[in-house]
């Protein structure tokens, strides 16, 4: 096994621990903390895989960004130190045979088909040809799409406005 | 082209007199209908008079006979193939007296009426519609075609409806219009499937074509017709009887008779409108009309005919001895009448030539137009003197009325068929038709014109005579001279009708037949009649108490014809209990409890459904989850198992 | 254990995928269920990427489409919270149970 | 003359009936605008005798105008008319002039009234005039909306059960009229086009089944025994103009469609129907006119009478004869003016006494003889008085239903008949009932007889029963040609 490997390994686990101790905490705050620790780890797969770029977004636009909007909205709902309701025993064991099953399917269809596996390892993608890309218009350019997702950005801010905007008492 | 506007004038002024005051009778001639009317009455039977002269002594008469003559002939309505309502006027002997006798009784109706009806609210309505009634009775007459006698019958239908309920906030009347309109419908619609019945056979709906076609043996229409039976009767015989239902519901045979006595209800005018010319002689004139299919074709209806008639004459004149209300006496006694116009149309056997009872018939229908219209118009100038109808409210009359007095007993020995007075002539050749072709239906009409001369002159010396009324409080005058007119030529109609030779013009084929009177046959008829009066005159003339002796001694008998044989009581029980508590409250039921249950449970079974399916739409954010992932499992699951 | 490859990626990312689904079923409060749906999307990312890198090297669409889901994400989480503590001003709560209605 | 003015007209007065300001001009332009339309359809019927006198073929479908809307999915504004059509649309113009006229007293959301009433006229007009199935089926539901809405918000008595219950039934035979369509698109070539559907020889269960499929949806509206359970709910709980709506036209939607469409594009599924479509409509007859005599409520009477009548008219068409077919359509047309006339009647005593119960009115002769006049004129000219145009058109169905010589005919014919006695005893029930007897007058306005809007619209449909009654010659020439075309595709098979 080498280096490489025990690296993944390492990875992948703290990446799952991580995820299950999100989705199990009782305490919100460790839970979105734990949250962060899971991103790392997946932005460290990333990074593993070559995708460097993509791992910078992840940690910077995941990490940096949803975690700490996560946690202000903590802030602003949650009183300190209540812990989390314990789940009935018949919901989680429901929530994990369907999570099983789930599992168990994907797993069964991943396995029963056997991708074309290319050897070729691809060339590392440099910054300067995903922004070019990004913004060409013409065969394989993403113009459109990133048009549309600075749309989608631009409502998503609206819309975030509109809904959170303080109502005045009397308006009610 | 002259005589086609002779006959729409004749027709058209009446109409006038119901469009003007009906459109206009509470504005522009809400004083004047009356006068307005009168006016085209007069036109019309001025006219109508002109065209009978014309008709027997000018152009009528051709080659031996009377002619039938076709005036306008417009289609109204076409079916298919020859089937067509055509609107036109059959001109005959029959159909020229008739307008004659409707235009004259209707005349002297409303100038009655201009008395009568006087300071009475909705007096222009009241005009309006004798004219309506008028017009509807002259359609009918004139109709050459059995579809536009039908579309007239029903007019005729509807008009007496308006003026028997024309008091309409009494409840009695409103009752007694809407029995009339609804008995006299029941029967048209029989007289309806007959018309179709008929029509189809004959490939036409002409009164000329079907009687040609249906009475000459041996031709086609006539095989095919008489080759579909029904129940083991010939579909023309079904034909036939069922037109004859239509006659007997509008003229009140038994068992179609129960509108008449209620229909008493209306102002006494209508009444001798109704009862003299107009509605209960429309069913004489239809069969009158189809005689030679039912003397030729179908001799088992017209026995039929024959025998309803006589059951209907007898009843109505046994019922009548035993009334108290003066109208309701004259309503029973028209039904006999008519039974015996009936009865002498069901005798006459088909024969070359004229038949006797045919002229028989109507020569009775015209003299008991005249007689029983005064009567009528009579009965009116009572009741108003007394303000009552009933009888025994009555007496010692001939003191204050002794015009009417004079009149009424003109009337009732027209009525009794006492010589040398009118219904004298008249019955005499009914009898002697009955006597000719049925024997024991002579017995019968012997006997009914018996107590015809019984029950009339009980009613005449209860009323006039029996004992002395108080005087009024106030002295009424009698009569008005305008209202006088009426009465007096009434009551010359009535003394002198029948001497006119009326075979001479009216007969079955058109060819004139010889008026023979035979001293014999006469007299026992004469003598019953007059024993009919005496023994009225000795129950009635004097007070004294022998009626009610007899009326104790018999009185399960009384109870019977004063509950006129329970006939009414039958029909109220079959309406009231069967129809409309039975059929019509369990079809209301069937509809609000099964068929629209049967809609509201399916709107309720959706509602369950989605009630359950709601469950599912819980607003929680997990479930939907739930739901999701299991969606796409099973989806997953299908691809991958394929 | 064999070399990291395609499958073991795949694997990763389907029980990181399963967690995250554990945590949508489990979880009442709102603010959690966000994270667990953000664990279901990177592993979708995760896929992607897998698939970018071992089964089409010469092309670039999986890491666009991660690079967009990445950004879709961030719209999504921001506006998520948005509406949770909307609903926490107007109900005091942020219970997913307890969110129910349709109005307000 | 455009044909599509018919439709242009209401589409306008709607648009005018927007911009107005004050109640009273939106009343006066829906009353221009209605009486222009009837004008038009005047003038659509003496243009239309001359048309056809000009081309001298007698069956053809006149003023025709096509333009496509989606000419790849073979659908195509698409509008002609036909004699029937003619009638009906003459039909529809008198009865939304006088059911304009009979609002007049409408005091809440009159703008919106007003509109929907116009709509409701336009989904009919365009119905009557369609010559393409999708176009057709369009209309019917543009009809359907504004009568849920009409009865909804101006109803009175249980509305909303009412209006949901008329809605969904309607929308039901939609889907079944819906389904018939595809159907027909599907086998015939993928056209919705009327006229090229009937050059398609479709087989014979397909036949049996569409028909059966556009009989019985449309039979729904029109009120087909066992579906005419909205007719009474809808009725009693719409407002004045919206009964008269539903009775005089909405009914009849139904049974042009079962006739224009139904019978005339499948004539075996007609043939092969023809007896159940007969005992049905003989039973809605009977059972109609039995289940009339039990009501109290005035406006129930009329509905349950509308349930006979407008089974007369498909007795007239499963008998399948000429006259009875012609029969049927003039009965349509007649029902359709007598019916407005009898609700717009109702509609003005209630308005008065604040009752629909006869028990609870007497004697009204005394304080409205206006009113009273036109309550009997309408109640004899359905009890079928001649003179009228109910006697006329009764009487051609029952003459072309003789026309059929076996017993099974003969004996629903006479069954039919008879109706005519019940008629004539819940009409007069009802009429002796609450005109005749002594004046007992519920509501504090039941001394004013009848204003001169509401005498306006009365003398309007009393015109044209009366015109129907006396002189039936000119419809019958109407309508006969297009009778005869659907025969000729019956009789040939």
């Amino acid at each position: 096994m080498s280096g490489s490997d025990l690296v993944f390994y390492i990875l992948a686990l703290m990446t799952l621990c991580f995820g299950v101790l999100t989705v199990t905490s009782r305490q919100i705050f460790r839970a979105a903390v734990y949250l962060l620790f899971c991103l790392l780890g997946v932005a460290g797969i990333y990074f593993w895989l070559n995708y460097q770029f993509l791992a910078a977004v992840q940690i910077v636009v995941y990490a940096g960004g949803i975690v700490v909007l996560i946690l202000f909205s903590i802030f602003l709902t949650q009183q300190s130190g209540e812990k989390l309701p314990v789940p009935a025993v018949s919901r989680k064991f429901f929530s994990a045979l369907a999570a099983f099953c789930a599992l168990a399917l994907v797993l069964v269809s991943v396995f029963r088909f056997s991708f074309a596996e290319s050897g070729k390892r691809s060339a590392l993608v440099s910054m300067s040809q995903i922004g070019e890309k990004m913004l060409s218009p013409g065969e394989g350019g993403y113009a459109l799409p990133f048009e549309v997702i600075s749309v989608l950005l631009l409502a998503a801010l609206i819309g975030c406005i509109v809904i959170a905007i303080k109502t005045k008492p009397d308006a009610r | 082209m002259i005589y086609t506007v002779l006959v729409l004038l004749i027709v058209l002024f009446p109409l006038a007199g119901f469009l003007f005051p009906a459109l206009w009778g509470r504005s522009l001639f809400k004083k004047s209908a009356g006068p307005l009317t009168v006016v085209l009455m007069t036109f019309s039977f001025l006219l109508s008079a002109y065209f009978a002269y014309l008709y027997f002594f000018e152009f009528g008469y051709q080659q031996g006979a009377y002619r039938r003559f076709l005036f306008p002939d417009i289609p109204w309505l076409e079916f298919s193939g020859a089937l067509a309502i055509r609107m036109g006027a059959y001109i005959d002997a029959v159909s020229v007296m008739m307008l004659l006798t409707v235009t004259f009784v209707s005349l002297m109706v409303h100038v009655y009426s201009l008395w009568y009806m006087k300071h009475q609210e909705r007096y222009a309505a009241y005009f309006a519609y004798l004219s309506l009634f008028t017009f509807s009775m002259l359609g009918l007459v004139l109709s050459s075609n059995i579809f536009q006698m039908y579309f007239f019958w029903e007019l005729v239908g509807v008009s007496s409806f308006l003026l028997i309920g024309f008091y309409y906030q009494k409840p009695a009347a409103a009752a007694a219009a809407k029995k009339a309109f609804i008995v006299t419908r029941f029967a048209d619609v029989g007289f309806f499937i007959g018309i179709l019945i008929l029509s189809f056979s004959a490939g036409s709906m002409d009164f000329e074509t079907i009687l040609h076609k249906l009475t000459t043996p041996g031709s086609d229409a006539l095989n095919t017709a008489a080759a579909q039976t029904f129940l083991g009767i010939s579909a023309l015989s079904w034909g036939a009887a069922l037109v004859f239902m239509g006659a007997a519901g509008k003229s009140a045979l038994f068992p179609l008779h129960i509108w008449l006595p209620d229909a008493m209800e209306g102002p006494t005018p209508v009444s001798a409108l109704i009862h003299a010319a107009t509605m209960v002689v429309a069913g004489v004139f239809l069969i009158a009309r189809l005689f030679p299919l039912y003397a030729i074709t179908v001799p088992g209806v017209q026995e039929f005919i024959a025998w309803v008639s006589a059951v209907t004459a007898l009843m109505a004149a046994l019922i009548a001895c035993v009334q108290t209300d003066i109208k309701r006496i004259l309503a029973f006694s028209t039904m006999s009448q008519i039974g015996l116009m009936m009865l002498s149309l069901g005798v006459a056997k088909y024969e070359a030539g004229p038949v006797p009872g045919y002229t028989a018939s109507l020569f009775h229908l015209f003299t008991h137009a005249l007689f029983k219209s005064l009567l009528f118009l009579c009965a009116g100038i009572m009741i108003h003197f007394v303000h009552n109808n009933s009888i025994w409210k009555m007496g010692g009359l001939r003191k204050y009325l002794p015009l009417t007095h004079l009149f009424f007993l003109a009337g009732c020995l027209a009525i009794s068929g006492i010589p040398p007075f009118s219904g004298f002539f008249s019955k005499e050749e009914i009898l002697l038709a009955a006597y000719r072709n049925y024997f024991p239906l002579y017995v019968l009409v012997l006997i009914t014109s018996a107590v015809t001369a019984f029950y009339m002159f009980r009613m005449y010396f209860r009323t006039f005579w029996f004992y002395n009324l108080k005087g009024p409080t106030e002295k009424e005058t009698e009569i008005e001279v305008p209202a006088l007119i009426p009465l007096v030529l009434l009551a010359i109609g009535a003394v002198l009708g029948g001497f006119i030779p009326f075979g001479n013009f009216v007969t079955s084929d058109g060819h004139r037949m010889p008026f023979h009177f035979d001293v014999r046959f006469s007299l026992l008829p004469v003598i019953l009649n007059l024993a009919g009066i005496f023994v009225a005159m000795w129950f009635y003339k004097t007070k004294n108490k022998r009626s009610d002796i007899v009326q104790e001694k018999a009185w399960k008998l009384y109870l019977l014809l004063s509950e006129k044989f329970y006939v009414d009581h039958l029909y109220e029980f079959i309406t009231r209990k069967v129809i409309f508590q039975v059929i019509g409250r369990s079809a209301a039921w069937f509809d609000k409890n099964i068929v629209d249950g049967m809609v509201n449970l399916s709107g309720e079974a959706t509602q369950y459904v989605s009630a359950a399916f709601r469950k599912l739409q819980s607003g929680k954010v997990q479930l939907y989850a739930l739901y999701f992932l299991l969606a796409i499992l099973a989806l997953a699951l299908i691809t991958i198992l394929k | 254990m064999t070399e990291p490859g395609l499958y073991h990626i795949l694997t990763l990312s389907a029980l990181l995928f399963c967690t995250g689904m554990y945590g949508f079923f489990t979880r009442r409060n709102l603010i959690t269920l966000l994270m667990s749906v953000e664990l279901m999307l990177n592993s979708v990312n995760l896929n992607l990427v897998a698939f970018d890198r071992y089964v089409w090297p010469e092309k670039t669409e999986g890491l666009f489409f991660s690079l967009f889901i990445i950004a879709v994400a961030a719209a999504e989480a921001a506006l998520a919270i948005a509406i949770i503590i909307h609903l926490y001003r107007t109900h005091k709560s942020i219970d997913v149970q307890e969110a129910e209605e349709l109005k307000y | 003359m455009s044909l599509l003015l018919i439709l242009i007209i209401p589409i306008l007065t709607a648009g005018a009936v927007l911009l107005c300001k004050t109640d009273e001009q939106v009343k006066w332009t829906a009353l221009a605008g209605s009486l222009a339309q009837l004008g038009v359809s005047v003038a659509l019927y003496f243009l239309f005798v001359r048309e056809r006198a000009i081309t001298g073929q007698e069956s053809l479908i006149l003023f025709e105008e096509r333009y496509p809307l989606l000419s790849d999915a073979g659908i195509f504004l698409h509008v002609g008319a036909d004699g029937i059509t003619v009638g009906m649309i003459l039909l529809t113009s008198f009865v939304l002039a006088a059911g304009v006229l009979a609002s007049w007293n409408i005091v809440y959301r009159v703008k919106e009234f007003f509109l929907l009433l116009l709509l409701l006229a336009l989904g009919a007009f365009g119905f009557f005039i369609s010559q393409n199935l999708f176009l057709l089926f369009f209309f019917l539901e543009l009809s359907v909306i504004p009568k849920f809405l009409l009865i909804s918000i101006w109803g009175s008595g249980k509305k909303e059960y009412s209006a949901n219950k008329l809605a969904l039934m309607l929308m039901g035979g939609s889907a079944l009229i819906l389904t018939g369509i595809l159907l027909l698109y599907f086998n015939g070539g993928r056209t919705f086009e009327i006229h090229s559907l009937s050059r398609v020889v479709f087989s014979d269960r397909l036949q049996q089944v569409v028909f059966a499929l556009l009989f019985v949806g449309f039979g729904v509206f029109t009120a087909l025994f066992p579906f005419h359970t909205w007719v009474p709910d809808g009725h009693s709980s719409a407002p004045t103009a919206g009964s008269m709506f539903l009775a005089g036209i909405s009914m009849k939607l139904g049974g042009f469609g079962c006739l224009k469409i139904a019978m005339y594009l499948l004539p075996e599924g007609a043939l092969y129907f023809s007896h159940i479509i007969i005992v049905l409509s003989v039973i809605g007859i009977l059972y109609g006119a039995l289940a009339t005599m039990m009501q109290k409520d005035l406006k129930y009477i009329n509905a349950y009478s509308s349930v006979s009548h407008v089974a007369f008219s498909l007795l007239g068409m499963g008998m399948l004869t000429q006259t009875a077919i012609t029969g049927a359509v003039m009965q349509m047309i007649s029902h359709g003016v007598m019916t407005a006339l009898f609700f717009a009647v109702i509609g003005m005593v209630y308005e008065r006494t604040h009752t629909r119960m006869i028990q609870e009115m007497s004697g009204l002769m005394k304080t409205m003889p206006f009113i009273a006049t036109v309550f009997f004129i309408s109640g004899l000219c359905s009890l079928g008085l001649p003179g009228f145009s109910g006697f006329v058109s009764e009487m051609t169905v029952l003459t072309g239903s003789w026309e059929k010589d076996s017993v099974f005919h003969r004996t629903v014919t006479i069954a039919a008949a008879a109706s005519l006695v019940v008629t004539a005893v819940y009409i007069l029930r009802a009429t002796t009932k609450i005109m005749m007897g002594p004046p007992q007058l519920p509501g504090e306005n039941a001394v004013t007889d009848a204003n001169t809007k509401e005498r306006s619209a009365a003398i309007l449909l009393t015109a044209g029963i009366v015109w129907i009654g006396l002189f039936p010659a000119w419809l019958t020439a109407l309508i006969k040609p297009d009778v005869q075309q659907i025969m000729k595709r019956i009789a040939g098979l």
